[in-house]
């Protein structure tokens, strides 16, 4: 059957295009963000807070803002989606017949529109819990639309490990806690690493959770109840409500990309820096 | 062959404010109930967007929820519906009516508790827009206020959203539509609408022309208008539409 | 006047998977200070016992293990006062190597800090004289802060031995610990344990006849009969090799089954 | 050290909290929503098409719309992702230096704003390809959105397949589309099911980067190039521009939410059906 | 008069990872209608060379064979004109059975149709006759159906056999197939591969020297030097086990080493 060889050059063809498609169409939509957002972009953006309804000035406070509430999130998700994972991907944890439930809800979680979460953490967070339209609002809210992904991926690279690993932290008689705090996690690194870019990426991302609880306010941000805008929001903002904003909107993008990347490349660099790390390409 | 492009020539695009999205999606319903074989998209964007399509020819109808200023002349506004602003409080605030020197003294920041206007003790929360929105344009130019000498506590986006704040905080104050706030009350949400110097917050003082602060929900077109959308901006400027635009919580304008 | 009690005493003891023996009825004794060699064919149930000497198997679940099991006299209860003391007590060493992904180092200090506290000194001097018992610390004292992973196969199993012996086990369980290395690195480990039979008890099981043969001071047999495994015939290596009492025993020490 | 058996204890007790925790937030959002949206449903709501701007009616147009953009999406994510996600996990289809570049790409398009995909799709497939606002701009839009989700959680789910099962095929002469198409595939369904219940969660979830391209109109779709919105942009439309539309919003919420339930479990039926499932949990 | 070519005939063979070798100048000579059996340690590149008599490493990244491969007497290339043909003919079995996760119809229908098109009656009867040849037919014939992963392990790796057998291979490639195995499975295995020596070259890989000393007709000796396998010593099984030449093989077989 020589019919094979052709069956395998037909099915690498296959493959490759779809790789250089998906390849292709990031960067027609990155070119065209760097294209339109380069075109007089000046330093100053960075530095000047928004004037002109954005139209002019930079994105300062929009910057600051941002790097806030992402921490607020981080400060939330870090903690609870590990434990969360780690009570997923280890049986004996407890995970038993509640482990396909708490799975369950994550997986809903994760498709429940964006302004449902808006309006849940305007209610909680703003309003029953007195936290107002903040950055701390906000941020809680983010990190309940990303500890689903986060939860998910931390639960898939612990139970990518091999069983061998925890089979002989229990014949040296260590604790859970030392085996998962500096065995599990470190050699899930990559992985850990892998998810927290996608959650962080989606928080980046986050408009209509985000117009309920972080709000719109352009003003430097002097504290965690203060209201204060994300680069997404201000993107919308520009491109939907501002005659004129599309130009500031493409640079702020870019930004936004940029940010994305330099995010990506240094947990990344901190993966590698793990002796965890060539072991799990 | 020749029906493909009839349905091409039957077709119809709006697209702009999603403020008015709502009310030209019901109007473009009964349009076309009369008009068989016509179809009318409505689609959104924000008014800005509704300028630019329809100036790039992307959209035939946009939709623009204020006054055209100055520089937007090359559009033509056809007025649709009128939508009047209103200042709002919580609804245990005692406070009934405020004047136009108390509103500025208030968004200067130069009045500070309620006590100054005889209401409780308690630091006035103030509730502003974000830029960009047509209500903070209304608001601004009826009050001559200077947008970057505000420093609000809370800014909001939508009306939804400035009703849900005022709601929450006891001591809030902030403007939004009249019709918005009036449904919002109606299905018991905490807040008030208060006079204006002296004259009521309503839809009915909006539609009499007496309360002075409301915003134009317009329809625009760029250039030469085609047979078919000239007809449904008539239709939807004819008095055939009222209960569409009073069912919307906007008020009809004097025909 | 008595003799010293065995290091391990089992009596009656069986491990079963969700409901389904993998061996029954074990009743063994092994001595202080000697190898003792379990073989049998695969699946006989020789991994199932031995995990069941350091309470090992209790965390997989669906596994029962019951009967008796003394250490020194005592029962595995008493013994140790709790689970994490038996495990630093009585070692054990799998069939490949697993060093953890981190430094050789770190690999060494974690469990010596788990059970002795943190104490730099006292730490760094456990590591260095256990890394010396397994002949590793020539090899890697320059590079102690390398991923244990790229250890060849044997270093790491020295490795592992070093990492266990640094608690001061009383018994050693190895489960096939040379199968997967080559035959000087194999060769090492032999003598490795060889030394260590004077400090402590050591339950070795292996696939290699050659290699218990060379080592072992007594023998357990295992054969398997209705879907679960059994001890056929133990006793003193000597007796086991040149004449052993049972059909099955001879047949397989004469290599005509298994 | 009895030391180690508190640790123990007190591991266990974090671990457990966090999935407790994440269960009642779970149960917080999604009761809110069933608890609102059941007060005063009735079946009708499912067959009428919506009037008075979405205050009365129903959302018939809105579930067939937003059926037939989910079905546009997976006809796109699925031969793409699929393939896509052999690429990336199979060293010898060809990734090498490659598929890391790949992988990065699809990060970052992960974290790009969902506005710039609408910015994007109305201005490549609405107008480039002429394909107007319409069901097919939507469904490719949120394919390109979907893609970078589903391709990674393929990867994955490929990934964890023993190596063996290649080898195998290998040993037995068998091609690599026999392999992929008959073997590998089918044994990492549920990791494949999973992905895809996340990336539909994801796609239902979507309001921005419809907005521009799937568009507004609640007439009952006759064709792929009509337009029509889907049940987030009807939620997200009666909760901010429709005064008085909140309870149509939350029967709606409900409605989305109960389908997600349903894909889920109808999706997971499907992988118990294949007979690898036994093997893999 | 000239004797029919060996089944094998490799010269100078060595399969290098990463440039660094594992095995290294075999020569070898494996006869038809015989069991062949390599022995010798871990590590000293029994599978590697074993692959690259089906060239099944070259999917291995950093693989490297060099040397000179006959089969029946052609070069390899020459004897199937691709990779697949030369698979079907020359079939690989595991130390782990491998089947699919599907159906046990399915495991043996893919590789048929794939070979043979797609015939329903032909390839029901070939699927037929292989499990019936492996002895499997009478245990599944009513639940063809059900999930191969649910069959024992000895079952398991019989169904891999018959997936290879319907193939109607010419050489049958065996790397440690019992050793996963209980003892009752791998009597069964061996049995059975007994019967095919009738019909085919097999080359048995195999740690078990009483398993080699049951079933070899010819024995060839693995050793390691320098970091690399070689061959020690090979030929016919009773002069290896009895008189073997070399100081290494007569170490090795009286377990002495390894
Ligand atoms: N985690 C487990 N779950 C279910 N059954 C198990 C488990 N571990 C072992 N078994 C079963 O117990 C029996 C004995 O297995 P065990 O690994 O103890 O044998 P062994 O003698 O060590 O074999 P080998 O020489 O192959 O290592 C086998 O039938 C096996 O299927
Ligand atoms: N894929 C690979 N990449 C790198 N090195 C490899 C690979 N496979 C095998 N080796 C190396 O080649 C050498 C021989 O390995 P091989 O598996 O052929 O030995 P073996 O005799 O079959 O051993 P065993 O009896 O343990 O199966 C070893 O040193 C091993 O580390
Ligand atoms: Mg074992
Ligand atoms: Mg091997």
């Amino acid at each position: 059957m020589t019919g094979v060889e052709t069956q395998n050059r037909l099915a690498a063809l296959a493959i490759w295009s779809a790789g250089l498609l998906i390849l292709g169409a990031f960067t027609l939509i990155v070119g065209d963000i760097f294209w339109r957002g380069f075109s007089g972009f000046e330093l100053g953006f960075l530095t000047e807070d928004p004037a002109d309804a954005g139209r002019a000035g930079g994105i300062r406070s929009v910057l600051a803002a941002t790097a806030l509430i992402l921490l607020v999130c981080l400060a939330v998700t870090l903690p609870i989606g590990l434990l969360t994972g780690i009570f997923l991907a280890d049986y004996t944890a407890g995970g038993g017949r509640f482990a396909p439930l708490v799975r369950r809800s994550l997986d809903t979680l994760a498709g429940v529109p964006s302004i449902v979460f808006g309006l849940f953490g305007n209610a909680v967070f703003a309003h029953l819990l007195g936290l107002r339209i903040s950055i701390l609002t906000g941020g809680l809210t983010l990190a309940i639309m990303v500890l689903p992904f986060f939860i998910r991926s931390a639960e898939e690279s612990l139970r990518s490990l091999p069983v061998s690993f925890s089979q002989a932290a229990e014949a040296l008689g260590l604790s859970r806690l030392t085996f998962y705090g500096k065995i599990a996690l470190p050699a899930a690194l990559p992985g850990l690493m892998a998810g927290l870019v996608l959650g962080l990426g989606r928080a980046l991302a986050e408009t209509a959770a985000l117009i309920f609880t972080s709000g719109y306010v352009t003003r430097l941000p002097e504290s965690l109840l203060d209201s204060g805008r994300t680069l997404s929001i201000h993107i919308l903002d520009l491109a939907l409500n501002v005659p004129g904003g599309a130009e500031n909107a493409y640079r702020t993008a870019l930004v936004l990309i940029v940010l994305l990347f330099a995010i990506n490349g240094a947990l990344m660099a901190l993966t590698r820096l793990s002796p965890s790390y060539r072991e799990y390409r | 062959n020749s029906s493909s492009e009839d349905i091409e020539k039957a077709r119809l695009s709006l697209t702009g404010s999603s403020t008015i999205a709502p009310l030209a999606l019901e109007i473009a319903k009964r349009y076309e109930a009369q008009n068989e074989g016509l179809r009318i998209d409505v689609e959104t964007g924000g008014s800005s967007r509704g300028m630019a399509d329809a100036r790039r020819g992307l959209a035939d109808i946009g939709m623009v929820s204020r006054r055209l200023k100055a520089e937007e002349s090359d559009l033509t506004a056809h007025l649709l519906a009128r939508d009047g602003v209103g200042i709002i409080v919580h609804s245990s605030n005692p406070i009934e009516a405020i004047t136009g020197a108390e509103v500025t003294s208030i968004y200067k920041r130069e009045t500070r508790n309620w006590q100054a206007l005889g209401g409780p003790d308690a630091d006035i929360i103030l509730v502003h827009k974000a830029e960009g929105r047509s209500t903070l344009e209304v608001f601004l130019d009826h009050f001559k206020l200077d947008n970057p000498s505000i420093t609000p506590d809370v800014i909001v986006g939508d009306n939804e959203q400035g009703i849900k704040t005022v709601a929450a905080n006891p001591a809030g104050i902030g403007y939004v539509s009249i019709g918005t706030a009036e449904v919002a009350i109606e299905n018991g949400a905490a807040i008030k609408l208060i006079k204006l110097d002296g004259i009521e917050a309503s839809t009915a003082t909006v539609a009499d022309g007496s309360f002075p602060m409301a915003r134009e929900l317009n329809l625009v077109t760029y250039g030469e208008i085609p047979e078919n959308a000239a007809s449904f901006i008539a239709f939807a400027q004819s008095a055939d539409v009222n209960d569409l635009i009073k069912g919307q919580s906007f008020v009809p304008p004097r025909r | 006047m008595r003799h010293a009690p065995p290091a391990i005493l089992t009596h009656n003891v069986s491990v079963a998977f969700d409901g389904k023996p993998a061996v029954s009825g074990i009743s063994a004794s092994f001595p202080d200070c000697a190898i003792n060699a379990i073989v049998g064919p695969s699946g006989c149930g020789k991994s199932s016992f031995l995990s069941a000497l350091n309470r090992l198997n209790e965390s997989v679940p669906g596994c029962k293990v019951d009967g008796n099991i003394e250490l020194f006299g005592a029962a595995l209860g008493r013994f140790a006062p709790n689970r994490e003391e038996l495990r630093r007590t009585v070692a054990m060493i799998f069939q490949r190597p697993v060093p953890f992904p981190l430094s050789i180092r770190r690999n060494m200090e974690i469990p010596i800090t788990e059970h002795y506290g943190r104490n730099r000194q006292e730490t760094a001097g456990r590591c260095e004289a256990a890394l010396k018992s397994v002949g590793l610390w020539g090899e890697v004292e320059n590079r102690l802060d390398m991923p244990a992973t790229q250890l060849s196969g044997g270093q790491q199993q020295r490795l592992c031995l070093a990492r266990a012996l640094a608690l001061e086990p009383r018994i050693l369980l190895l489960d096939e610990p040379t199968s997967a290395l080559d035959p000087m690195a194999a060769g090492l480990i032999e003598e490795l344990l060889r030394e260590l039979k004077s400090q402590m008890s050591l339950v070795l099981v292996t696939h290699n006849l050659a290699q218990a043969r060379r080592l072992a001071d007594t023998v357990t047999f295992f054969w398997m009969k209705d879907g679960h495994g059994y001890v056929a015939e133990s006793g003193p290596a000597d007796t086991l090799f040149n004449t052993p009492r049972e059909d099955v025993s001879r047949a397989y020490f004469a290599g005509h089954i298994g």
